[in-house]
């Protein structure tokens, strides 16, 4: 029954892709109907076989898993199999995929402005830029309906796909091709309103950016499969096999081959949750529509990078403890702690609503990484988790947040950028329901004590740093928490708070309900969910709260890791995390609250002088990627490639080649074919057209002659036959 | 008792008696008596192997019976046709029905 | 002995009659010719003791197919008129085709030894006219080509209506 | 009184005589066929000498006339002497004829009624006893259509000629109904062979299929031509048809065997519906049973001259139409009818199936009656030519120019 139901997962929005793309194209209702039912019923599938999975029991599922296997490809000695897997990790990340997928469908409805007018001049490829309607009387602009809506609802479809894919999996492989797909709707998306240059580039960007990680990823899997023979979790993370794994050694940097792999897969990692060096593409991907920026870009797709790594976590544990070979888990931790901080500065720094969300994503994707990287891979479970949902009620509410001052540009005319938040102001009082629940979520960011999800995962975070050891992580994490919570008061001090910058703040007003219906439930997450995972010696609430989330993902590399001991609790890792936490909201608050003008200089850029410029130009880190890579590929291209080799060697071998052919042609034709073969059939054809002339009297249209001649013939057979039977 | 081999030589001359007349007449009609002729050739065949062969059984005679009414059926329709063609062209004579000369 | 007479003399007469009938110029005698050479061959089967197909001989051959081809022959025959020569110019063709046929058959029916031990020491038996009756309506039987006769003649019947007031009409057509 | 007993004892004893002189079985028997065929073919011929007489009698008193009363007391010998005159009368042949056609048809005429008569029962184990005799006498039948087909165009006359097409169409559509009438003693009796007809006639068929024989009646005065069916010898149309160019010996022969044909008619209808030679004794004294089959000929001969004297000539279409569209579908109804009719009542005794046949027969008579009230309310007014349209027309041969083809 389960693992039916895990079959069909994926299948329903697969299935509601091809059908929006064959058939209901031309029908937005119909195709965004065929979109939510598909992925409603595999929340429903999904609920169920989370369901399941409590009655069964952590400890039973990491045991034996729901799994079923079917052949796939037929390889040297018997298939290739592929197969569907719920593990105690799986379940959970598969329950807040299908949350937030959902919630995210939903709000694309109102996102795209259904049910409003065709645009005045809308064209394919392009945001919609308002249609003007007859309003009693006066006219006047509104918001107007996305023009490739179904094309959109179909690429999520496809996303879903492929993100149930990469969540049921049992092996690696399929989990690949799931992440390819992810990739490539990325992409797609993206560059969804392909006539911008700016969106274009940016989907080449991101394309490219994380085709790197996947060329290691791949190289990883090959490798692995080489050393094992098959790509099953099943197969690979049982204590014999990572034994070998761990002592076999690799041809490079003294590591282990589970090092080795580990560390392929992990590069991967890096280009899908955008780490440092392979950030750059996420800010761009904020050209896409906001619902991508929020599944896409912050819930799922980049989530998927953490969920292998933590997949993969056995590996890099038992790489890491076998100290003969160098382990990856110190590369891991620094790039992880390294990249929260390094995107939390920036985050500071940037003035266009989105950018600072999609840099505050970085950061904390590294959170979780740094996790992984001291071993807390719980930890990274459950911020994953956390995260999930708050950054996709952060993403969805500034979606609402740009839709109301779109609504006010276009009510107004003035010609200002929706998403600079010094644009905007006073906010909370035209658009209520996201001003809540962005406060929810952003408080849930910046880990404000004891309600928020985020503060829990967060503290985990810390609290295993510290227990650990890894004081350097520690601090890093620490630093960029502080940072996290100020940017995000920022935020919501430019965005909220004081009194409308602009006219077109004046006029904004709140979303439809599809809107704000999913920040509503996704809020209730970003609150309740960290309640989950109270660790059971935090003082009062502990004892209280049982621990479950630690214990349920615990579970499923129970006996694989090397466990290590029972965690003292102290209270400095707590009390850094408080002071961080309620230390950056209050600073936040007291600089941005005195903002007047939309104008008016950033308050920092007094304090800090070039540092300021630095982090808002990101450290030049675009630049120095085109100075290092893409001037250098541009030149291979053009002038080594292109020029040298294209033009050079091959055209004029080729033409050499044509025109030695040439003359051979030339000279078959007028020695051979002419003559010979010409000649020939016209010899045939004139000596059938002559044999025809001579044959023709015998048509004679007479029936005796006809009669005669077959009669002739019959006397012959009749001659032959008496000749060679009768007479013997 | 006359041997079986009587019947057959009689019967190969009539056939070839007929085969002349059809090929060598002009007159339609004429025609159809040669093809009569071979018919009846046909006939004291059959009949003669029944009689010497198969004496007890049926088979020949029912042959017979069936080219029986395949001469009818034959006729019945060259004579219509005959009749057709004389009405069209005015003539009995085949030599002058080419029209699928080339 | 009496059965070898008869038999000389109806071949003998039959071939005259049936040279008659294929070379005389005359159609009209040449019918009769056909006429006699059909007699013959009906005296030829009682010969063979199948009295019944010798009177269907009659019947259906002397009875309906001479008479009709006699009467087309008339129809189409001015009364008096000079017949003209009645063979066409392929005839010594047609001579040589009819005489090595012919002599071909004749080459092989005469590898049937005369005194070879036949069945038909046997005898037909008293009721073979109702045996060959039972045999055409049974259906383990020749009920089929039977049946595929009836249906052949029919279908003959009605072409052979159709084709003759075809060409009535045409004959109105192409007069008016 | 043996001879009385069995007359076949004279078979024998010719045989014997034959053998006695030395000659073998097989000639002998052999030369026993060829008397046997003399005897066959002279008695009948003789007999109609008398029925000349008795036919121009019978035709004068229905006329209120006399009738031949000069030669011979009642004029008994006035054939006599018409038989003298035609042998020394010319024998003309027209120059254009062709003359062996011209000679064969007379023959053929009347060779072709003399055949019909070895296959007739003359009494018990006396005459024909031929296996298939109906289908023999269907196919006889068809020779003196040929003879008078030749005798028409042979004389090289246009009325001959059309009395032959008239002939010919006449004669061959007759020949249908005449078949299927036939078929239904051959099915009652189970047998083909005219001796099992009459043996099989406990009950005359005439009871079981009074039908069949008014049907047969009807087309073999047809078949023979005589009024009102006397078409191709109409002297006010066709001056006396086919043989308007004969005279002398050949015309007695086609004028003997016309009257001959239609006492063959009697004696047929008399075998194969009223018992042939069986009567009283006949089983013992087979001559008797001769004497029976003479008498019902020749009653059903009467009946014959006696319509030839009542009723007036039928146009040809008519006659046409009558036997295509009535008699065939008729004959066909009867036939089928008495097929299954005589199937159910296989079981019964002779009388029952007869009665039962019978009043089958009664039922589609009566249907038969209604349908052709009808018929005749429809056709009012009576059916007469109308000018432009003569249905005659239609059986018409060519007209020469039709022919200029070659």
């Amino acid at each position: 029954m389960e693992t039916k139901i895990l079959w069909l997962l994926p299948l329903s929005p697969l299935v509601a892709f091809a059908l929006i793309v064959l058939f209901a194209h031309r029908n937005r209702a119909l195709s965004h109907t065929l979109a939510i039912l598909s992925v409603v019923l595999s929340w429903a599938g999904s609920m169920f076989v989370f369901w399941r999975a409590l009655q069964v029991g952590a400890e039973h599922l990491a045991e034996e898993p729901f799994h079923s296997v079917i052949n796939w490809l037929p390889i040297g000695n018997g298939f290739f199999r592929l197969g569907v897997q719920l593990d105690p990790l799986a379940a959970i990340v598969l329950f807040f995929v299908a949350w937030t997928i959902v919630m995210i469908f939903i709000y694309s409805v109102g996102y795209h402005n259904f049910g409003q007018p065709e645009g005045d001049h809308d064209e394919k490829g392009l945001p919609p830029h308002g249609a003007t309607v007859e309003h009693n009387g006066h006219k006047h602009k509104v918001p107007s309906i996305e023009p490739m809506y179904s094309r959109f609802f179909a690429f999520v479809s496809l996303f879903a796909f492929g993100m149930y894919l990469l969540v049921v999996s049992d092996n690696l492989l399929t989990l690949f091709a799931g992440w390819e797909i992810m990739g490539l709707c990325s992409f797609l998306l993206i560059g969804f309103w392909f006539k911008k240059p700016s969106a274009r580039d940016a989907a080449i960007k991101a394309f490219m950016t994380t085709r790197v990680g996947d060329v290691f990823m791949l190289l990883g899997i090959a490798y692995l499969y080489t050393q094992v023979g098959s790509l099953r979790y099943a197969d690979i993370f049982n204590p014999e096999t990572l034994h070998h794994l761990a002592t076999h050694p690799a041809p490079v940097l003294g590591m282990s081959a589970a090092g080795l792999i580990g560390l392929l897969l992990f590069i991967g990692t890096v280009g899908k949750s955008a780490q440092w060096p392979l950030h750059v593409w996420l800010p761009d991907a904020m050209e896409g529509p906001t619902p991508v920026s929020a599944m896409i870009h912050a819930a799922t797709m980049v989530s998927a990078g953490v969920y292998l790594t933590i997949r993969i976590f056995p590996l890099l544990a038992a790489a890491g403890h076998e100290t003969a070979f160098t382990s990856p888990m110190p590369i891991i931790a620094f790039i992880g702690a390294f990249t929260a901080l390094f995107a939390a500065t920036i985050a500071v720094a940037q003035n266009d609503i989105k950018r600072v969300l999609a840099y505050s994503t970085i950061s904390q994707l590294g959170y979780m990484v740094a996790a992984v990287g001291i071993g807390a891979y719980v930890a990274a479970a459950f911020h994953l988790v956390t995260h999930a949902f708050f950054k996709a009620l952060l993403f969805l509410g500034s979606g609402s947040v740009i839709h109301g001052m779109e609504h006010g540009v276009l009510h107004t005319g003035q010609h200002i950028d929706p998403q600079n938040m010094y644009n905007m102001g006073g906010l909370r009082r035209k658009m209520p329901i996201t001003f809540w629940t962005f406060l929810i979520g952003g408080f849930a960011l910046s880990g404000f004590p004891v309600v928020t999800a985020g503060f829990w995962s967060k503290d985990e975070i810390l609290s295993e740093a510290f227990g650990l050891g890894h004081m350097g992580v520690f601090w890093t994490l620490a630093i960029a928490a502080f940072l996290t919570a100020f940017y995000t008061m920022r935020q919501i001090t430019l965005t909220f708070l004081g009194r409308p910058r602009t006219e077109a703040a004046a006029h904004a007003h709140e979303t439809p309900l599809t809107m704000t219906g999913p920040l509503m439930v996704l809020a209730v997450f970003a609150v309740a969910f960290g309640w989950l995972g109270v660790p059971e010696h935090f003082p009062i609430l502990g004892h209280m709260l049982p621990a479950w989330f630690q214990e349920w993902v615990g579970a499923t590399f129970h006996g694989i890791v090397p466990e290590h001991g029972e965690l003292t609790f102290s209270y400095f890792p707590l009390t850094v995390s408080l002071v961080v936490a309620l230390g950056g909201l209050l600073v936040g608050w007291l600089v941005y609250r005195g903002v007047q003008r939309a104008d008016q200089p950033d308050p920092l850029e007094r304090v800090l002088g070039p540092i300021y410029g630095l982090l808002e130009n990101k450290y030049y880190f675009d630049e120095l990627y085109t100075y290092l890579l893409v001037k250098p590929a541009y030149w291979f291209g053009a002038v080594f490639t292109f020029r040298w080799m294209d033009r050079t060697l091959i055209d004029n071998n080729l033409h050499a080649i044509a025109y030695l052919s040439w003359r051979l042609g030339n000279f078959l034709r007028n020695r051979i074919d002419l003559p010979i073969v010409n000649g020939l059939g016209d010899a045939i054809a004139e000596g059938t057209k002559g044999a025809g002339r001579l044959l023709r009297v015998v048509q004679s249209g007479r029936v005796q002659h006809y009669m005669l001649m077959a009669l002739v013939n019959a006397a012959a057979l009749l001659a032959l036959v008496y000749y060679f039977v009768a007479r013997s | 008792m006359v041997p079986l081999s009587w019947y057959l030589i009689v019967a190969a001359l009539l056939f070839g008696i007929g085969v002349y007349g059809v090929l060598a007449r002009k007159n339609a009609v004429a025609i159809l008596i040669g093809l009569e002729l071979m018919f009846n050739a046909v006939l004291v065949n059959v009949l003669a192997f029944w009689r010497y062969l198969q004496p007890t059984g049926t088979a020949g005679l029912v042959f017979a019976v069936v080219i029986f009414a395949v001469a009818a059926a034959e006729v019945a329709v060259g004579l219509a046709l005959f009749i057709a063609v004389y009405r069209r062209f005015g003539s009995s004579d085949v030599d002058d029905i080419n029209l699928l000369k080339w | 002995m009496v059965t070898t007479f008869v038999f000389v003399l109806t071949a003998a007469v039959m071939l005259v009659a049936a040279l008659i009938a294929v070379l005389k110029d005359n159609l009209v005698h040449a019918a009769m010719g056909l006429v006699v050479t059909l007699f013959g061959t009906a005296v030829l089967f009682v010969l063979l003791e199948s009295y019944f197909l010798a009177v269907a001989q009659v019947v259906i051959y002397v009875g309906a197919i001479a008479i009709l081809i006699v009467f087309s022959i008339m129809l189409t025959r001015r009364v008096g008129a000079h017949w003209g020569r009645q063979t066409n110019a392929t005839w010594p063709w047609a001579l040589l085709t009819a005489g090595v046929l012919t002599v071909l058959f004749a080459l092989m029916v005469r590898g049937w030894d005369p005194d070879a031990v036949l069945p038909a020491a046997a005898g037909v038996p008293e009721d073979i006219t109702a045996r060959l009756g039972a045999a055409l309506v049974d259906p383990n039987g020749y009920v089929v080509p039977f049946e595929v006769a009836s249906v052949l003649l029919l279908a003959a019947l009605i072409g052979a209506v159709y084709v003759a007031w075809g060409g009535r009409k045409a004959e109105k057509e192409t007069q008016g | 009184m043996a001879f009385l007993q069995d007359p076949t004892i004279v078979v024998e004893w010719l045989r014997q005589l034959f053998l006695g002189w030395g000659l073998s079985p097989s000639l002998a028997s052999l030369l026993l066929y060829v008397v046997g065929a003399l005897a066959l073919a002279t008695g009948p011929l003789l007999w109609v000498i008398f029925l000349i007489w008795f036919e121009r009698k019978a035709v004068a008193r229905i006329q209120d006339r006399l009738g031949p009363n000069r030669v011979g007391p009642y004029g008994l010998l006035q054939p006599f002497a018409d038989v003298l005159k035609l042998l020394t009368k010319e024998d003309i042949i027209p120059a254009k004829a062709d003359k062996v056609l011209y000679w064969m048809a007379p023959i053929l005429s009347l060779a072709g009624v003399l055949l019909l008569w070895p296959a007739i029962p003359l009494g018990k184990g006396i005459g024909g006893n031929v296996n298939v005799a109906v289908l023999y006498l269907v196919a006889v039948g068809t020779l003196s259509t040929f003879a008078i087909l030749i005798a028409g165009w042979s004389a090289n006359n246009k009325y001959a000629l059309l009395g032959a097409f008239r002939t010919v169409a006449q004669m061959i559509s007759y020949e249908v109904p005449i078949v299927l009438a036939l078929l239904v003693p051959v099915l009652l009796a189970r047998s083909m062979n005219l001796q099992d007809i009459v043996a099989a006639q406990d009950v005359w068929f005439v009871v079981a299929a009074p039908l069949a024989a008014l049907i047969f009646f009807i087309a073999s005065i047809a078949e023979v031509g005589r009024t009102p069916f006397d078409l191709l010898e109409a002297e006010s149309e066709i001056i006396a048809g086919f043989h308007i160019e004969y005279s002398g010996m050949k015309f007695a022969m086609f004028f003997a065997g016309e009257f001959l044909h239609a006492f063959t008619t009697g004696v047929l209808g008399a075998v194969l519906f009223f018992g042939g030679w069986r009567g009283p004794g006949a089983e013992a004294y087979p001559l008797l049973g001769l004497f029976y089959l003479w008498l019902k000929a020749f009653l059903l001969y009467f009946v014959i001259v006696w319509i030839r004297g009542s009723f007036p000539r039928v146009r040809i279409d008519h006659l046409l139409d009558f036997t295509w569209k009535f008699l065939t579908p008729l004959a066909l109804v009867v036939l089928m009818v008495t097929a299954l009719l005589d199937k159910a009542l296989a079981a019964a005794g002779p009388w029952a199936r007869a009665l039962g046949l019978l009043v089958a027969n009664g039922l589609i008579w009566l249907v038969v009656q209604r349908w052709l009230r009808g018929v005749e309310k429809r056709l009012e007014p009576p059916m007469v030519a109308q000018p432009g349209q003569y249905p005659v027309a239609r059986y018409t041969p060519p007209e020469p120019q039709a022919a200029e083809g070659d």
